[in-house]
């Protein structure tokens, strides 16, 4: 089973070289800790930097570098800033090649929701709806099952959606998926967990082929 | 082309009860301090306010929800104001959020004379409830109109008296979107330079986006979330 | 009767301090050498300046440095250099309180053509379609006749259109006339010219109440 | 993301007969020189050029026109060039003239997938028909589609191996409109930089909308009409 730092490495897996590659709040940011040697990416923030660098030394931290989460960072040499209208440009005009969110939900049909708990909780979309319904390539980033247990890989999402059959592939602690016609597809086991396990923490169709690798973190 | 004032105080006199603003910043970054701080001042009533996020409950935008100033707020992501999702949940707050790309689109369309446009983002989606949708390429879209307010308030960096701004790192975010939207906008900067200081070329908003200019005072430019690294 | 110059001279008088205008070619660009004393004013050109000055000093031209008649100009301290996108943004934003342009045809309803003859020559639209779509306040400098001295204030424009209803003043060698819903309105002569000159040379419907008055120049 | 090659004729490479192509500049301002010498050198056809201007007739797109390597012109003014004229006005050359502030925000679109949006510009004239008419605030609007092209070529005056582009002066136009819409978008500039020589605060267009990029040579930057005024 994997823990958030895992998620993150295994889908550091999957970046390529010279891609553009907008990261979500939460265990998506983590990625960028661990980018495959040899291979260059760059990151954007949907707030308006491209090339964004790590946290800044202590004390340099500067109130007008921040991420989309709000976090103080850095620019890179070759880093550029633009406003909000240009960054959603960069997204909704499909120049970014990676886009990695987390969810509350995601259906066997690519459909995610992770914006609303009507009545409980409502942070808003803030940009992952242009995200989702314009990148080609997402990646969402979530445990297997919520904190009751239950699992987030559903027939249907219960919860309002974010976007509809976009999702291509999901990594969470206990597995790789990729969104196919039929469902999700197994790829990938964690390390230590049974396909077995796997089957009953999946809610949604779980096409299961062959024998299914162990992932190599 | 003098379109200097004194302070946020004499910038915000033409805002009256019940009048839409726009304010510019992401988080607390690139918010206009010195206004919001007039507001809360003056106690201007039942505004409607679009903002990309609503500050934090005892800065930005949350100083005005705490004195309940705002009837309605559109935004993108409300996420890290306590005061805001009570206001919201108990049905106090009218709250219409919206994808955070189509704020910024529907503020550059009203600014660029373009009244609606096509776009996917929410498609199948709540904020899609009765629009039009159109396929564009075999891909659903969805028609957003321009969204324009009475007072646009932006915050700059550097600025001239031809309402020439210039903005420093992603501080820049709205700011420059919301210059162009509405009807008035005022301009506070952390410095007023003469003309000709900053480059034609550099410039980010030109001047005729807007009306008043000041140099505000005491920023203080909170941040958020500080996250470093330690030096090794 | 008005030389270009004096067209010029006439329409400045119309400027208003903290004006943003926006001169065509030809004739409209004359009207920069005319502002009146006490008033600031700033030129916007479709091509992407705010602040235009006047012609370099000769040996300071600089060919990335022009204005949309493609005339090497200057900037003035406060110019700002922005993209196409931004230009036309100014303009159909309604940002712009002053357009003038000349034209080959203006209607007594506001029609205006100044872009195509059609089978004989085609310079294109350039922006002015963008133009007088979107401002408030557009005023034609032309001459009253063309070359075979045939009125071009007509009923109806004979040539494909620019804009229509959307001219407010015509300016032209003769005469000052305002467009209203009841055509063209003689609101001055020009010196030395009479009511019934501008009569004969107007074919659209022309009202003249009272006495007109001769420009002050 | 080195997206430097070496030259020109390298950068041209994958531009095949009948493609279409962006090129920006206004007149003989900021046009990609090395780039058009190229493709007459290539001798590449039957191409679809999406170009404000159409140079002149010994200069800019003019060599191409010449060459009859043009099949259609994409363009809002094209009075600068008489050869031009002539291919339109005998049938040889196709010609779709369109309104300079919709061919710009048309490139914009593209570049921002922006499907389709609503501009009053054109209501009422040749370049409406056919198109949708929709009334907002009771004015008239066509429908406009977003312009792509499979190419677009751009000039700016630096830039860095990332892609990321400077502009000097009214040389910027189109340039970076057009970086963003093309499929495969070719930058030539003056100077090549090193990255972290151009301030991230004043990149004109960030390298994202750039694939290749490549510091030109003998630039001769024509100027179309040299007004001066005498020194007193």
């Amino acid at each position: 089973m994997l823990d958030k730092t895992g998620i993150a490495k295994r889908i550091a897996q999957e970046l390529q070289d010279g891609w553009y590659v907008n990261l979500g709040i939460g265990i998506p940011t983590l990625i960028a800790n661990y980018i495959p040697q040899g291979i260059s990416v760059e990151f954007q923030s949907e707030n308006g930097i491209l090339g964004m660098g790590p946290f800044p030394f202590e004390g340099d931290e500067d109130a007008d570098l921040i991420n989309a989460g709000k976090q103080t960072v850095t620019a890179m040499p070759g880093a550029s800033i633009f406003d909000s209208a240009t960054s959603f440009a960069m997204i909704r005009g499909q120049h970014i090649q990676l886009t990695v969110l987390g969810a509350m939900e995601v259906a066997d049909n690519g459909d995610i929701a992770n914006w609303k708990i009507p009545g409980r909780m409502v942070k808003g979309m803030g940009g992952a709806m242009d995200l989702v319904a314009s990148a080609d390539n997402i990646i969402v980033a979530m445990m297997h099952t919520n904190k009751r247990g239950a699992s987030k890989l559903l027939k249907r999402c219960s919860l309002p959606l974010t976007g509809v059959a976009c999702v291509k592939k999901v990594v969470t602690n206990l597995a790789v998926l990729d969104i196919t016609p039929n469902g999700f597809k197994l790829i990938e086991r964690a390390p230590g967990v049974s396909v077995e396990e796997i089957q009953n923490a999946t809610e949604g169709r779980l096409i299961v082929e062959g024998d299914i690798p162990e992932m190599k973190i | 082309m003098d379109k200097r004032v004194k302070n946020a105080n004499e910038a915000i006199k033409g805002i009256k009860d019940g009048m839409t603003l726009m304010l510019g910043g992401f988080g607390l970054c690139g918010i206009p301090e010195n206004c919001i701080s007039a507001l809360v001042e003056a106690g201007t009533t039942n505004l409607t306010c679009i903002s990309n996020n609503a500050g934090v409950d005892d800065f930005g935008l949350g100083l005005l929800l705490q004195k309940r100033q705002i009837k309605k707020m559109i935004s993108s992501y409300v996420g890290e104001n306590d005061e805001f999702e009570r206001q919201m949940l108990s049905g106090e707050l009218e709250v219409d959020l919206i994808p955070q790309g189509s704020l910024a689109a529907r503020c550059q369309a009203a600014g660029s004379g373009v009244p609606a446009f096509y776009t996917p983002a929410g498609y199948g989606t709540e904020v899609a409830e009765g629009k039009e949708v159109r396929y564009f390429n075999g891909k659903p879209h969805i028609l957003e109109h321009a969204l324009t307010a009475d007072f646009a308030i932006v915050k700059a960096w550097k600025g001239d008296r031809y309402g020439n701004l210039f903005f420093k790192g992603t501080a820049r975010n709205f700011n420059p979107l919301m210059a162009m939207a509405g009807k008035i906008t005022i301009a506070e900067v952390e410095e007023l330079v003469e003309p000709g200081e900053l480059d034609p070329n550099t410039i980010h908003t030109p001047g005729i986006f807007i009306q008043h200019i000041f140099q505000g005072v005491n920023y203080e430019k909170r941040i958020e979330q500080r996250t470093v690294r330690p030096r090794t």
